[in-house]
């Protein structure tokens, strides 16, 4: 389904979603991210990226599975806790993140089907924005498969054309969001469709970041474990969390008790995120640390991401969204690391 | 009728002057509210920032640290550091927007047992109009 | 999971009148790891502690709480049964929900669910206890006696007498301290050097004690039985064993300075024996006023000395003593002068201290026991004596009482009135305290005997008029206006602690009360010892007291310093800090706060002297680590004793 | 102005005398203004150093890495590491010292003062520079920086640009070094906790409200905790699991680990977290302002270590970083300090 839609009119569009929760990105000093919306005159869609991606409203942070308390001399009590079925709709998705939770779909719906990840995921439909400029200077979809205008993962692609927006639908998902405003949306001229087409050009020119050589870069990091280049790259990396917990497509937890009482013994059983660059990820009780430095822990995440992703799942484990570079205290650099995983000799 | 809020408050006595005060208190039968749950550690000096913050994390309405009047410390000096420590402590919390009457120093001897007496029941009468203490208490 | 066991005590009705000690012990064979609860009527009683030992014995239990009244009175009972039991001492803590709880509360319901959150608190300490032994150290036996005044003779010579060799340090030339300078003593008159030289004679001739006068202790180090003393002996430049006392040196001595002895109501020379019965009994130079110690200087004192006693390149030493105790006897001094501008006191040369007053009765005085004015020699007809100066005057002075002024006032005006009979004394006092063994008796003698006028009231202005003293004051039992014309005016002066007791206090880690006293360790309970286990105080160091009671202290001192010199080994509570070292950073923080010096750094780890630490846990707040703590109230223990006692 | 020339003279000569076994510093990045952290082993490596207003980093976190390095060697390099320092970041090392974490000859450190100047807050430059990309930039003679985009160069006043903490500075030029490159130079300060006392003159509601949306927003990355100087320890009491284990470590030991908070990242434990971690910084931080640039959330966190820095001057005249020798804040105490708040 191809439609336009008057700018003017995209907050009634929004009105017309009453039975969704609505999010959106929202600014707070000069952070953007994805907040519920209650009123649709607030949403904005002319931001750069947020700082957390989608991914924190279908996999958030912090999940409880369940409850416990000792009832009785008998022992415990268990209450599963499953999230709330309630049909939401997040809007100014960027092409690389919805992209990115294709991937998690992937893992949580491998062998094992994580039921509190899907009960989320099925009841969310993504609204894209394609990236006619770069929200990031550290954008480099285009060299991992993607592109500033992917369908990949979404329900519905929003491009600007300026007074307008242009509207594909992909997923039934995406038609049920139209539907209910269907009088606001009418069918795209030619020049329209024109627009949109001068617009893709550009903005794949305007991507200015890109990694060498990617295909060689997966066979390559197989040899490459026991290389001196994880010490000489993690040399100024500071062990903190920001590259992953950042990341739309990281989807390591971890899980935890949270005991309220310990006598009558009551809590929670909940799942958090974790972190691959944190010392404690593979602490061993015994005190052993298989991942015992800095080096070993960038290691894991560049081959996660680029050699055990693509040798299970065939793709990359990465969108190009660019928030680790943008983000990393000490500017270390994922690009730069690849370009020199591909030149590395020795 | 709802019942009056009553304020759950954690006391550090160190063992030498304010839990002695404290049991003075009970020896000359003075009466106070009994909101107030003592925990007896050696020094005053020895009460961590952790186990207050702790305390208002698990949910106290107030939290008291006393030790021995200066000069007096059974240990010649850890009320001393005590008194540095909890005044940061204080003005921290005071500066995030905890109110300041739910976190209370004081100086209480061996022979003080109606100070104490006095102490607890103005800070169970300080604490009842500010409600409960939801700021800090854990919302897991 | 460790098996605990839970003993509520009744207390009579004290304990079960208010808690329902039932409804506790129920909730508490609730709680996590209790597999037995009860309750009984006095669990100190012998079946108590029974049932204590039986549910051990039976029930196999790791470790019990005992909920009953404040751990200060019967921790060590119920330890000692679950000791009896086979458990360790440690496994045994008590829930104080008697004075903490029972006896301040009336709502039932209330205090039944505060004394549950008390005796669960205690469950969760006792269930992380470590089993401890108590530490155990050898004992130097020999002790530290710093103070030469009667306190610090008394304990010495009672030490020695019970076979322990003892080290007295005094800091002036001669013992003796502020009592022989005394003329009389009240209340029976007799003669304060009569009654103290023996006492001195029997120091210096005792084979126990070793000596050491014009002497400093510099430096403490080490703990109960364990001491280790750096003494200064300062240089006298005169060999005792040469000195003959021939007097010589100083006749020849060119220097005058002001007598210390007799509080500058005469002079000295620089090279001086104190007074006639000194111990020891030898020359002293002090340096002070001495022009110099090269011959070219002066050196004429040793040009005299016939047996070249006299010898300048003594230099100042450095003595390192162990002992096993230490007593400190370190006495008073007047209140400064400079305080007491209001009664023309250091203006006016006739207004006296009670010590100087005390060296004019004296035989040995100036004045040979003639009481003549200071300023021209003639006899005072009138002499007021004020009571309270600088004593029990919270705003401007001292708050507390100096306790002796009251007697030694009543007999100055007494002695007075013995030596000039046609005299008149007044005394202003505000009241008069006298109790003790004939001290009433005494003050009532100087009033009916003596015809001695004491007067309620305070003195509002001291001035000199014509070779009188004027002194202004009001009677307010009378409330009339009173003026006197004085020849001399006695003020009785507070008691402060003695200067340099406060850098010898921190040199010793002993506390000190907010006046500068040295602070007992319990008020009534254990009166002659500090807060530092093997050092104890006597005599006026630790409050104003006059004669038989700083001696029945230094006797007192002295039977708890051979408690601990009298056994071979001596026992220390474990319940000290340890150390986790890898958390260690060797920042030393802890070094820094430790008021014992029980911490100190190797190889960039902190390591803990399990003798010197007290347990006090400063050091384990001040860790940003986590990297120490102090056993059986580790930080887990209070997190845990928290949560609990918060519901959770 | 130190001229870059001469710091790059002064790496040169003490990798050529072997005096450092290597030299922490700036060097320029791949991508964009903003340089990284330099690790220079060799003279040929020295022409990689730069020095401009984009320097931010507090290189001296960097030295934790190194102790830890070091002690995993068996024959370790004895020789100093060479470091490049601005002024806050020496107060750092001063507090390293006076904890005794590094020795005096571990380091050798290359002072570069900022003047009258400092280093500028990369958020606020992308504001002002509202959307052109910098490449560059460079100090002026005067109070300016000089920022050449793709679209020529532009001059913005200092002031507008200049880190916040920058503009409170208390250290412009190095407190303690081996050499010091340019004037020790000191900008007057008015007021070093202006912004602060915003904060603290609200309201008790407002400040609650404030310090509630800040920092229920963090998502405990501990970017703020990792790149600070002062969290060496080898193990934070935010950790919920023990990693300073050994073989000798019993399991007892490493049952007692206390949760003081947990890894839900939810308001309440995040107020542990950071309110822990604010005392723990208290006269120790030295206010370099790195756990705030680095925050991914934009909290305000300096502002809890601004405020503890201000109680302790107000209340104990204490400040951090300046004299190795002085016992630190909480080890230490004055008789006459203020207890008015003490029933």
């Amino acid at each position: 389904m191809e439609k336009v839609l008057d700018k003017k009119s995209f907050p009634q569009w929004v009105k017309k979603l009453s039975s969704y929760t609505v999010y959106a990105p929202v600014q707070e000093d000069e952070v953007w991210n994805y907040e519920v919306i209650t009123n649709p005159e607030q949403v904005n869609l002319d931001f750069p990226n947020t700082v957390l991606s989608p991914k924190k409203i279908i996999f958030p942070q912090r999940e409880v599975y369940l409850e416990f308390s000792a009832s009785n001399e008998d022992g415990l009590e268990v209450k599963e806790v499953l999230p709330e079925e309630e049909p939401s709709v997040i809007f100014g998705v960027r092409p690389c993140d919805a992209r990115a939770l294709t991937l998690t779909d992937k893992v949580f719906g491998g062998d094992f089907e994580d039921i509190y990840y899907w009960k989320r995921r099925n009841q969310v439909a993504l609204v894209g924005l394609a990236c006619h400029t770069p929200p990031s200077p550290n954008c480099f979809c285009l060299s991992v498969d993607g592109s500033p205008f992917s369908k990949e993962g979404l329900d519905v692609l929003m491009s600007d054309l300026g007074s307008k927006y242009f509207v594909e639908a992909f997923s039934k998902k995406g038609e049920q969001l139209i539907n209910p405003a269907k009088t606001l949306f009418k069918p795209p001229t030619e020049k329209d469709k024109k627009e949109l087409d001068k617009n893709r050009t550009e903005a794949k020119k305007r991507i200015s970041r890109q990694i060498q050589n990617i295909k060689k870069i997966p066979p390559k990091l197989k040899g490459m474990f026991d290389s001196s280049l994880w010490d000489e790259e993690s040399m100024s990396c500071l062990r903190c969390g920001i590259c992953t917990y950042l990341c739309p497509t990281c989807h390591c937890f971890d899980i935890n008790d949270e005991i309220f009482s310990s006598s009558p013994l009551s809590g929670k059983r909940i799942r958090t995120w974790d972190n691959c660059q944190f010392p404690d990820f593979t602490m061993h009780s015994s005190g052993h640390n298989p991942r015992q430095g800095k080096a070993s822990r960038l290691r894991q995440r560049i081959m996660h991401k680029f050699q055990y992703f693509v040798e299970r799942y065939k793709n990359y484990q990465c969108t190009g969204c660019g928030r680790c570079i943008s983000r990393c205290p000490v500017g270390i650099d994922i690009i730069e690391v690849l370009d020199k995983v591909s030149s590395y000799e020795g | 009728m709802a019942e009056e809020f009553e304020p759950k408050i954690v006391a550090f006595l160190c063992k030498w002057c304010s839990s002695a005060g404290s049991d003075l208190a009970g020896v000359s039968r003075m009466e106070y509210p009994p909101n107030v749950v003592p925990i007896q550690v050696m020094c005053s000096g020895s009460v961590s920032p952790l186990y207050v913050l702790s305390a208002f994390n698990k949910g106290a309405d107030g939290v008291l640290v006393s030790g021995c009047h200066p000069g007096d410390c059974h240990y010649i000096k850890g009320n001393f550091y005590a008194r540095r420590r909890i005044a940061l402590v204080k003005r921290l919390l005071d500066f995030i927007g905890l109110e300041p009457q739910r976190f209370q120093m004081s100086w209480v001897s061996a022979a003080e047992g109606t100070k104490y007496t006095q102490i607890i029941k103005d800070f169970v009468q300080e604490l009842k109009p500010l409600g409960p203490q939801t700021k800090l208490r854990r919302d897991l | 999971m460790k098996r605990t066991g839970v003993f509520i005590c009744h207390c009579g009705i004290n304990i079960a009148g208010t808690v329902d000690v039932k409804k506790a012990a129920k909730e508490l064979a609730k709680h996590k790891g209790v597999v037995h609860s009860e309750e009984y009527v006095y669990m100190c009683s012998d079946p108590g502690q029974n049932l204590i030992i039986d549910a051990i014995k039976e029930k196999k239990l790791d470790n019990v709480v005992i909920a009953c009244c404040s751990p200060t009175l019967h921790e060590t009972t119920f330890r000692n049964a679950a000791k009896s039991a086979g458990i360790n001492t440690f496994q045994c803590e008590i829930a104080n929900i008697r004075e903490q709880c029972s006896w301040v509360h009336k709502d039932m319901n209330k205090a039944t669910d505060k004394a549950i959150k008390i005796t669960k608190s205690a469950v969760e300490r006792v269930r992380r206890n470590e089993s401890l032994e108590p530490i155990s150290v050898p004992v130097t036996r020999r002790a530290l006696v710093i103070g030469g005044g009667i306190a610090g003779i008394q304990s010495a010579l009672d030490l020695a007498n019970s076979g322990f060799e003892v080290v007295l340090v005094e800091r002036s030339p001669s013992i003796g301290g502020h009592m022989i300078q005394l003329s009389e003593t009240f209340p029976t008159l007799d003669c304060s050097q009569c009654i103290l030289t023996p006492k001195m004679v029997e120091v210096s001739k005792h084979p126990k004690i070793k000596l050491m006068t014009y002497s400093e202790v510099q430096e403490v180090s080490g703990y109960v039985g364990n001491f280790k003393v750096k003494i200064l002996k300062k240089p006298t430049y005169v060999d005792p064993d040469k000195c003959t006392l021939c007097d010589e040196c100083s006749k020849v001595c060119p220097v005058l300075v002001s007598n210390e002895f007799d509080l500058g109501l005469t002079g000295r020379r620089a090279i001086y024996i104190p007074f006639p019965q000194a111990i020891p009994a030898t020359y002293t130079l002090d340096i002070k006023g001495c022009p110099g110690l090269l011959p070219i200087a002066c050196g004429k004192c040793a040009d005299v000395c016939e047996p070249e006693a006299i010898d300048y390149d003594m230099k100042p030493e450095i003595v390192e003593e162990e002992v096993g105790a230490i007593i400190v006897t370190t006495g008073y001094d007047l209140y400064d002068k400079e305080n007491m501008a209001e009664y023309g006191y250091g203006k006016y040369a006739d207004v006296l201290d009670g010590l100087q007053f005390e060296r004019l009765c004296s035989a040995s005085g100036p004045t040979m026991g003639k009481i003549l004015r200071p300023s021209d020699h003639k006899e005072p007809k009138e002499v007021v004596f004020i009571q309270c100066v600088g004593s029990r005057d919270p705003e401007l002075h001292c708050a507390y009482c100096s306790k002796i002024c009251c007697m030694y006032t009543a007999k100055h005006a007494m002695l007075y009135k013995h030596h000039v009979h046609d005299g008149q004394a007044y005394i202003f006092y505000i009241d008069i305290r006298s109790g003790g063994k004939g001290y009433e008796e005494f003050v009532q003698r100087a009033v009916e005997e003596d015809g001695v006028l004491y007067l309620r009231g305070k003195v509002s202005k001291i001035f000199e008029d014509k070779g009188k003293i004027k002194v202004w004051g009001v009677d307010t039992l009378s409330g009339k206006d009173i003026e006197i014309d004085a020849d001399m005016v006695v003020l009785a002066t507070a008691m402060r602690p003695s200067k340099g007791a406060e850098e010898l206090a921190k040199k010793l880690k002993i506390a000190m009360d907010k006046d500068g006293f040295l602070s007992e360790a319990h008020p009534k309970l254990r009166p002659v010892e500090s807060v530092t286990s093997g050092m104890f105080l006597a005599g006026a160091a630790q409050a104003p007291k006059d004669i038989p009671e700083a001696v029945a202290q230094a006797s007192g001192a002295a039977a708890k310093a051979i408690a601990i010199l009298s056994q071979d080994r001596l026992y220390h509570a474990p319940t000290v800090a340890k150390v986790n070292l890898n958390l260690c950073t060797g920042c030393g923080m802890c070094v820094e706060v430790c008021p014992y010096e029980a911490l100190s750094l190797k190889d960039g780890k902190v390591e803990v002297n399990e003798v010197l630490c007290e347990g006090c846990g400063t050091c384990s707040a001040t860790c940003l680590r986590a990297a120490i703590q102090v056993k059986n109230l580790t930080p887990l223990q209070v997190h845990e004793m928290i949560s609990i006692s918060l519901g959770g | 102005m130190v001229n870059l020339e001469d710091l790059k003279k002064e790496a040169k000569t003490v990798l050529e005398e072997g005096k450092v076994k290597y030299i922490i510093g700036y060097e320029k990045s791949a991508n964009g203004l903003m340089p990284v952290p330099g690790f220079i082993k060799s003279p040929e490596e020295v022409e990689k150093l730069i020095w401009t207003p984009a320097c931010v980093y507090n290189l001296t976190k960097f030295l934790v890495d190194e102790k830890r390095r070091k002690s995993r060697e068996k024959k370790p390099d004895e020789r100093p590491v060479g470091l490049v320092v601005k002024g806050c970041d020496s107060r750092a090392l001063v507090v390293l010292l006076q904890e005794k974490f590094i020795n005096r000859d571990d380091v050798f450190i290359i002072g570069v003062s900022c003047e009258e100047t400092g280093v500028i807050d990369e958020k606020k430059l992308i504001k002002k520079l509202k959307g052109k990309k910098a490449e560059k930039i460079e100090f002026d003679e005067k109070d300016n920086f000089i920022v050449t985009t793709q679209e020529g160069k532009v001059k913005i006043a200092a002031s507008e640009v200049l880190a916040e903490r920058c503009l409170e500075c208390k250290a412009n030029s190095p407190v303690i070094y081996d050499v010091l490159l340019g004037e020790k130079a000191k900008r007057s300060v008015d007021n070093p906790f202006q912004s602060l006392e915003k904060i603290e003159s609200l309201p008790e509601r407002e400040r609650w409200k404030f310090w509630k949306e800040q920092l229920s927003k963090c998502i405990r990355c501990y970017a703020c905790r990792s790149v600070c100087p002062m969290c060496y320890c080898d193990e934070c009491v935010a950790d919920t699991i023990n990693f300073a284990v050994t073989a000798d470590t019993t399991a007892e030991e490493k049952a007692q680990k206390i949760k003081w908070l947990e890894k839900s990242p939810v308001k309440s434990e995040n107020f542990v977290y950071h309110l822990v971690r604010a005392i723990h910084l208290a006269g120790r931080c030295i206010d370099c302002g790195e756990c705030e640039r680095v925050c991914p959330l934009d909290i305000p966190i300096r502002f809890l270590n601004k405020k503890l820095e201000k109680d302790a001057k107000e209340l104990f005249d204490y400040e951090a970083g300046f004299d190795p020798e002085q016992p630190s804040l909480v080890s230490s105490f004055k008789d006459e300090d203020p207890e008015d708040f003490i029933r």
